[in-house]
């Protein structure tokens, strides 16, 4: 068999990873309710090779649902960080958006792409199981075309990142 | 040339040095501390003379005044009474040894006095060949015993010697009855003659004077349940005394029940009836024992315990029965005397006799527990040392018959054995391996004291190592009882 | 091989003896020779390795010669005894290195010789006299050496000694009816008696004998001393408890079965059940209950040792299964067993030895996570384990398959179930073992602990290899055991280097082909492993707590009452407790005693002189009346 | 020489095709009986490439690391001991009672790697997945003798040949047969007895700390793991196969059925497990045992 390139290698795994994504959401907010409809039989996200999972090493996607504040952010970095690479961090509706109603709250982390790189935002209070799952269509073409790269950029720019984690966390 | 060899020195000698003793105090008291020592030792000598002959013909008659028997006061040693005059010798000796460094108190003089009379005393009713001069030993170690047992003037010392004086009167009392009646009946003291002539008696007239006999020389012998004096007695009195009093006094007179039942009384239903003293006095001794808090009145009761168990051997009434008990009397004369005489080295150190204040002891004095350890293991039964041989016999003797009554009676004695167990452990347990509780710096017992303690103890393993002389003798010395041969050759060597 | 089996016997007594001596020079000499003699001894044994029979005159008492004797059988024993004695002692040299009282030590080691010349004198014995003294020198020298670990052991020791005395009287009792009867006690001589007897006789010398064996082999219900002494000996006396002086029990047993009493004779003498007789059908029952009954029991334990202690009474009980099973392969089995138990429990004790040597405790929930700084005691631990689960390829798997096939071949499935419930539930207890020490999160008080030194390893080296060897090569160890067993009347058993071909009712077993298949297959997929992409070592505070940040303070750790649910499930089998029966008893006994003594030894002087005149009227009565006086 | 090695590849290749192929379709009936379309068909097997091809894998030590490697090795070496369609392989080496202990290397390897991970749920997790082995042998063994007994061998491919002609132990020990599909149910951790990865308890338990490749590798394993189960079943009580064809249609039988009650099954309490399987699994054994003792 001949070597295969390393672009063609990359090809192959992204056409892997994109038929098997395996989510851990991280549900603090109301909008992690529509999650169960999308994975239940009405539109079962398991046609698209889409699971939740349990822990952080095995999901390939952060799910984050929900307003974020201060002591939850220690966590999700936590999450993020424990996972293996490649991973992809999905905003899911407009608390994890911009704060949502939550905007003015002093506890509340208005923007999430400051602390860990957001591949996918899906806008919506709350974004209808339609919505979701054209996102993850969405997220699957990114990864095909090998721009869903927030975990690099997470790497790349890690001193921004800890800089803001450690403004916010103290 | 005068022929040391004689029986009769066995007791002159201690008797003269009890005078020596008293007369020496008016002089010097340094004197006295040491004559016990050459009146012992002279002893040991003339007694190992003794061997030869005895072994020769099996039996040495020594009469006294120039009259024959069966007037005359004669000794008599057979090898069964050999050997426990040479025990009683030798522990006179080791005792006297360390007496020498264990007594400190006044009057002293008095104390050596009262000690060689009881020794002589014990070695006069071992050897002795007529009742009358065995209620006179008795008597004589009666008294000694009780001023000894009192020695130390306290409360606690002067009621166990108020009791023991008691008891033993009374006990002195049955004896010299049951000798009266036993003379009246046949008209002679002597034990040959009277076992000669017993033959001719109504029942009756000779049980009668057994059953006081026996209770006499029972109270002394720490039967149950006439031993009741002994656990008083034993603690009370100085180690050294306590030593003596367990480690041949009690034996020398069931020595006598032995010889005078062996000889004169000899039925079958006898042995059955005092095989219930046995196991009862075994049974009472060994538990009694395992609840002591005093270390010297556990040992006492052990004692009884032992006395017990080598009773029972004896009323196996078989050879290998008797060769049994003899082994047990070795193994528990040199055990416990060498126990009593450590555990007093030991309360001198730790000051007191309850054994919680022993934990630890055994890291400091560490010859002294070894001894100790070797003492109780061989008092346990416990290979290799010399009990195991004795309580092997004696059970290899007891199950000669497996009858129902046979095994039970071994059952009791190997439960007993495992409540021995259980209370030696748990001293030598804490003596090695506590955490000492007091302060008090515990130094190791003096030299003079482990001298006697390291005689004794070696003695003790040697014949543990090499017990094949010791068993041959005992042997012998059994069939020697079982045959009657002690009348037998007293007859045919003039003891008549 | 003229070497004579009293120098044997002797060597580790003198050594004991020279080693105390040794000890007053320097720690140096005592260390030097207690390992020299106990090498010694081992290599005076090696040289009876192709004896098939030997027997020596060393002496008579009471008209019974005494005589020690060797044979594959004692060989096999003779094995376990002197390597694990020297083992233990290469590992004591700095383990009890803590003790400063030089004179404690150098008992210590002299014990240690002393003990292994007991068992070295019990395995030798050819008649019940010599049997029965080493029996007894063993019982208390062992004793001294329990009771060397400190304040909680000397209760344990106690237990053990009285215990073992109590044995040790069944047994006496025993031998004296013996003796009674036959006046010779060497073994061909007691079976004949026992041959010749009435059938009651002899199964009561059968069942004294083995209550005697039974507290030594620790076998339900006389197994109480066993937990408390193996846990709280010395780390390294336990392995010599566990490992080799049970076996001592297990010895007597088969001595008992098959020395004294030939096969024939159990059967004429009693019925059968599932062709095995009666008595031995008992003892079937009381080892498979012994099996399951430890098991749970060590399932349910906090401490280390203890946990190996009652896996040590679960394992006799496989031996003794064996053993009683009368037929070639159960024996063969039992034997195998002991030898295989002797060494992966041994290796299991060194194993716990060395981490209570480094970290101090044994209490299974505070360790953890050692594995990265004990590797090696690690690896040992885990072989050992392997072993006593009895997964192949390793040795303790090979024997249990014996006694397995043994008992499907006789049809007694109800002991088969139990032996392999008792199998599985191995499982359960060697993972928590393994678990709570090495995986698991490292405390931070351990941060700092290193593997045990050399001296220490070494030991648990040889052990290590002998598991592996003795799993895959088990005809090694069948050589000898059927060899022995051939003298003993049994048939002989199919056997070859590599396991059993395949019998008319047995299935065939092959380890090396499983080890083999096993090593290729680990080696391809580990290949396979390498073919990805390399994996990062991360810290053990970098793990999934739901994203909760794990902290050196915060014990993220699973130990403590690890099988707690199982707990739940068979708690009612633990209402009934062997030893609160029995402490119910002593206490009973110890109240009952001590009251009545108070009220016969009053210390009242009247008291004492109406005893007098009580004995003094009945004997009087007795003659004036009776006329007899009984 | 070809020959042997030929299985020696391939026998452990079909074993991982068949239980990989039953994950695939467990996934899509399951999917059904939930009133769902399902994943595609080789869902599966995307899983496991995603999972092998991650690029960054973490491991907490060579135990851990070695946990997977040893599943995977200890259930290809099982693989050898049963029969598989005709081909005896490796059972002249070690018998019925050798395989339940073999069958036991791989998870005790897991489970020292699943230690290894420092993580509370995984050491719960295998706590609980020890507790329901020694759940669910007891009934295992009992049946296992019986069928042992009933054949006089414990050779697995006498067993299988003494079935021959459809003369299967299904029909001759039904009762037997009935307790073994039962404790399959355990030793594969389907409904009712997942509580052992339960993951809304314990986080997947074992698997907590494993990503990437290790999880490629035990979902590898668990592929084994299923043909190994179910094969054993089918060699036992329904005959095995002559043929590789036939062999496949047992075991997918076997396999659908246990789905169909697998998936409306609730979850047993650990200690429920147990009790369970020590009351009507172990009598209903005992009375086919006692039946086959009697008979």
């Amino acid at each position: 068999m001949e070597r295969m390139t390393e672009e063609q290698v990359k090809t192959i795994a992204n056409m892997l990873r994109k038929r098997s994504l395996w989510m851990i959401h991280y549900c603090t907010g109301c909008g992690a309710m529509e999650l169960p409809p999308t994975m239940t039989s009405r539109y079962d996200m398991e046609r698209f090779g889409l699971a939740p999972y349990v822990t952080s090493r095995q999901a390939d996607i952060l799910l984050i649902t929900g307003y974020l504040n201060v002591k939850t952010l220690r966590r999700v970095i936590t999450v993020y960080e424990q996972m293996l690479d490649p991973k992809y961090v999905i905003g899911f509706g407009s608390c994890a958006l911009n704060g949502g109603v939550y905007w003015d709250s002093y506890a509340v982390i208005k923007q999430l792409d400051r602390y860990i790189p957001a591949d996918l935002y899906i806008a919506g209070c709350m974004p209808r199981p339609e919505a979701i799952i054209s996102a993850f269509r969405h997220l699957m073409e990114l990864i095909d075309s090998g721009k869903a790269d927030g975990y690099k950029r997470y790497k790349r720019n890690l001193a921004y990142y800890k800089e803001n984690q450690r403004k916010v966390l103290g | 040339m005068v022929n040391l060899a004689n029986p009769i020195l066995l007791i002159a000698i201690p008797l003269l040095f009890v005078f020596l003793i008293a007369f020496s105090s008016a002089f010097s008291k340094s004197i006295a501390k040491y004559l016990p020592i050459f009146a012992f030792g002279l002893n040991v000598v003339i007694a190992i003379m003794i061997i030869p002959d005895v072994l020769k013909n099996g039996l040495v008659i020594a009469t006294t005044a120039g009259f024959k028997p069966p007037i005359a006061i004669d000794m008599v040693v057979d090898r069964l009474s050999l050997f426990l005059a040479i025990i009683a010798s030798l522990l006179g000796f080791v005792v006297s040894i360390y007496n020498v460094f264990y007594i400190d108190e006044e009057p002293e003089e008095k104390f050596y006095a009262l000690f060689t009379l009881l020794v002589a005393g014990v070695i006069w009713m071992i050897i002795t060949g007529d009742l009358f001069n065995l209620f006179v030993a008795f008597e004589v170690t009666s008294i000694a015993a009780f001023g000894l047992v009192g020695f130390h003037r306290d409360k606690g010392a002067v009621e166990a010697g108020f009791k023991y004086l008691v008891m033993g009167s009374i006990g002195g009392s049955f004896l010299l009855v049951g000798v009266i009646m036993l003379y009246a009946a046949t008209g002679t003291l002597n034990i040959v003659d009277i076992a000669q002539k017993s033959a001719e008696l109504t029942f009756q007239q000779k049980f009668l004077a057994y059953a006081l006999i026996f209770t006499g020389l029972g109270i002394e012998g720490a039967l149950f349940p006439l031993n009741a004096w002994l656990p008083d007695a034993h603690p009370a009195a100085p180690s050294s005394v306590s030593s003596i009093l367990s480690g041949i006094m009690t034996t020398a007179a069931i020595y006598a029940i032995f010889r005078i039942t062996n000889t004169i009384f000899d039925y079958n239903q006898i042995y059955f009836f005092l095989m219930f003293f046995a196991l009862l006095t075994l049974i009472f001794g060994e538990v009694a024992a395992f609840f002591q808090k005093d270390i010297k009145r556990m040992l006492a009761y052990s004692t009884i315990g032992q006395t017990g168990l080598f009773f029972f051997a004896f009323t196996l009434h078989s050879t290998n029965g008797l060769q049994g008990a003899f082994m047990q009397i070795i193994n528990h004369s040199l055990s416990k005397s060498m126990l009593f005489l450590i555990v007093g080295g030991m309360i001198m150190q730790v000051g007191s006799r309850n054994i919680d204040d022993f934990a630890g002891v055994g890291r400091k004095m560490k010859v002294s527990a070894f001894f100790l350890a070797v003492g109780m293991f061989s008092l346990m039964g416990l290979p290799p040392f010399f009990g195991f041989w004795s309580k092997l016999k004696i059970i290899f003797a007891a199950l000669q018959q497996t009858n129902i009554l046979m095994v039970a009676s071994v059952v009791i004695i190997l439960l007993m054995s495992v409540v021995e167990g259980a209370y030696f452990f748990k001293l030598l347990q804490a003596m090695f391996f506590g955490k000492p509780k007091q302060d008090r710096e515990i130094k190791e017992a003096s030299l003079g004291m482990l001298t006697a303690v390291v005689v004794l103890g070696l003695i003790l393993l040697f014949v543990s190592f090499y017990p094949t002389p010791i068993i041959d003798f005992t042997h012998q010395a059994a069939s020697d009882l079982m045959n009657k041969n002690y009348i037998n050759l007293a007859l045919k060597l003039g003891g008549l | 091989m003229n070497m004579s089996l009293e120098l044997l016997l002797a060597t580790p007594f003198i050594g004991g003896l020279l080693t105390y001596i040794g000890g007053k020079v320097h720690r140096w000499v005592r260390n030097i020779f207690a390992v020299l003699f106990s090498l010694l001894t081992l290599g005076e044994m090696s040289l009876f390795y192709n004896t098939t029979f030997k027997g020596d005159v060393w002496g008579s008492l009471f008209g019974s010669k005494l005589i020690l004797q060797t044979n594959p059988i004692t060989w096999l024993f003779l094995l376990i005894v002197t390597s694990i004695s020297l083992l233990v002692i290469v590992f004591s040299v700095d383990d009890m290195k803590h003790e400063e009282d030089h004179i404690v030590l150098d008992s210590y080691y002299m014990q240690l010789l002393f003990v292994e010349g007991a068992m070295i004198g019990i395995v030798l014995a050819g008649d019940l006299i010599t049997f029965f003294m080493f029996w007894e020198i063993m019982s208390w020298t062992s004793y001294f050496l329990i009771v060397h670990g400190g304040k909680k052991s000397m209760d344990a020791g106690y237990k053990y000694i009285i215990m073992s005395i109590i044995g040790a009287y069944a047994m006496f009792v025993a031998i004296a009816m013996i003796y009674s009867k036959a006046h010779s006690l060497v073994y061909p001589d007691v079976a004949l008696v026992l041959s010749q007897s009435s059938p009651t006789f002899t199964i009561w010398i059968i069942i004294l004998l083995g209550v005697g064996f039974f507290v030594k082999a620790a076998v339900m219900p006389l197994h109480t001393w066993l937990p408390d002494a193996h846990s709280e000996a010395p780390s390294p006396v336990s392995p010599l408890l566990s490992g080799v002086l049970i076996k001592m029990g297990a010895y007597g047993l088969f001595i008992i079965f098959y020395g004294l009493m030939s096969a024939n004779l159990a059967k004429n003498i009693m019925p059968s059940i599932f062709s095995t007789p009666v008595l031995l059908y008992i003892v079937q029952w009381l080892a498979a209950l012994s099996i399951v009954l430890a098991t749970f029991l060590a399932i349910m334990q906090e401490d280390a040792k203890r946990l190996l202690a009652y896996s040590s009474i679960s394992q006799i009980g496989y031996v003794v299964l064996g053993l009683a099973t009368g037929t070639s392969l159960g024996v063969a089995g039992g034997l195998f067993h002991a030898l295989n138990h002797a060494i992966f429990k041994s290796l299991l004790f060194l194993a716990v030895g060395a981490v209570i040597y480094r970290t101090g405790t044994r209490n299974l929930s505070d360790l953890g996570g050692l594995v990265k700084k004990m590797p090696f005691t690690f690896v040992a631990l885990v072989v050992g384990i392997i072993a006593l689960a009895g997964v192949p390829p390793l040795n303790g798997f090979v024997s249990k398959w014996m006694i397995y096939e043994a008992l499907l071949q006789k049809k007694e499935v109800f002991l088969l179930i139990m032996a392999f419930v008792g199998s599985t539930g191995a499982f359960l207890y060697v993972y928590r073992l393994v678990h709570s020490i090495f995986l698991g999160q490292l405390s931070q008080k351990h941060e700092n602990v290193k593997d045990v030194p050399i001296l220490m390893q070494i030991p648990m080296w040889v052990l290590v290899i002998a598991t592996v060897i003795y799993g895959i090569f088990p005809g090694l160890a069948m050589d000898v055991i059927v060899k022995g067993m051939k003298m003993f009347g049994f048939a002989p058993i199919a056997y070859n280097l590599y396991g059993f071909p395949q019998g008319s009712t047995m299935g065939a077993l092959k380890v090396i082909n499983i080890a083999s298949v096993l090593m290729i297959s680990f080696v391809v997929a580990w290949i396979f492993f390498l073919l990805f992409s390399k994996s990062r070592k991360v810290s053990q505070y970098d793990n999934y707590a739901a994203g909760q940040v794990v902290t050196p303070e915060l014990k993220y750790n699973y130990s403590f009452g690890f099988y707690m649910s199982f707990g739940r499930v068979i708690k009612p089998i633990f209402k009934i407790s062997i030893e609160r029966i029995y402490n119910y008893w002593v206490d009973a006994a110890k109240i009952f005693g001590d009251y009545y003594m108070r009220r016969v030894y009053t210390g009242n002087l009247e008291t004492y002189n109406s005893y007098i005149v009580i004995v003094v009227t009945i004997a009087a009565a007795a003659v004036l009346l009776g006329g007899k006086i009984w | 020489m070809v020959k042997m090695i030929l299985i020696a590849i391939g026998a452990p290749l079909v074993a991982f095709a068949i239980g990989l192929s039953f994950m695939m379709i467990k996934r899509k009936i399951v999917a059904r009986i939930q009133r769902r379309y399902g994943p595609t068909i080789i869902q599966p097997i995307y899983d496991v490439l995603k999972l092998l091809v991650k690029e960054d894998n973490i491991s907490h030590g060579v135990i851990f690391s070695l946990g997977p490697i040893i599943a995977i090795a200890g259930s290809i070496l099982a693989v050898f001991f049963i029969p598989m369609a005709g081909f005896s392989m490796l059972t002249g080496s070690g018998d019925l009672i050798a395989l339940l202990y073999i069958m036991a290397i791989g998870s005790l390897g897991m489970a020292l790697g699943a230690g290894d991970s420092a993580n509370p749920n995984a050491s719960i997790g295998i706590s609980r997945a020890l507790t329901l082995m020694f759940g669910y042998d007891l009934p295992l063994v009992i049946i296992v003798i019986s069928v042992a007994l009933q054949y006089h061998t414990t050779n697995l491919s006498d067993i299988v040949a003494a079935q021959a002609n459809g003369n299967w132990t299904l029909w001759t020990l039904p009762l037997s047969a009935i307790v073994g599909f039962v404790v399959t149910y355990g030793a594969l951790g389907e409904h009712p007895f997942d509580i052992v990865t339960a993951p809304h308890e314990v986080a997947t338990g074992p698997m907590v700390e494993y990503g990437g490749k290790h999880l490629g590798f035990l979902m590898i394993s668990h592929a084994f793991h299923i043909y190994i189960e179910i094969a054993l079943f089918v060699d036992l009580f329904l005959g095995g196969a002559s043929n590789i064809l036939i062999f496949y249609l047992k075991m997918f039988a076997v396999f659908f059925i246990m789905i169909m009650f697998d998936e409306v099954l609730p979850r047993f309490k650990i200690d429920d497990a147990v009790r369970f399987y020590w009351k009507w699994p172990t009598v209903v054994a005992l009375i086919s045992l006692i039946i086959v003792l009697v008979k």
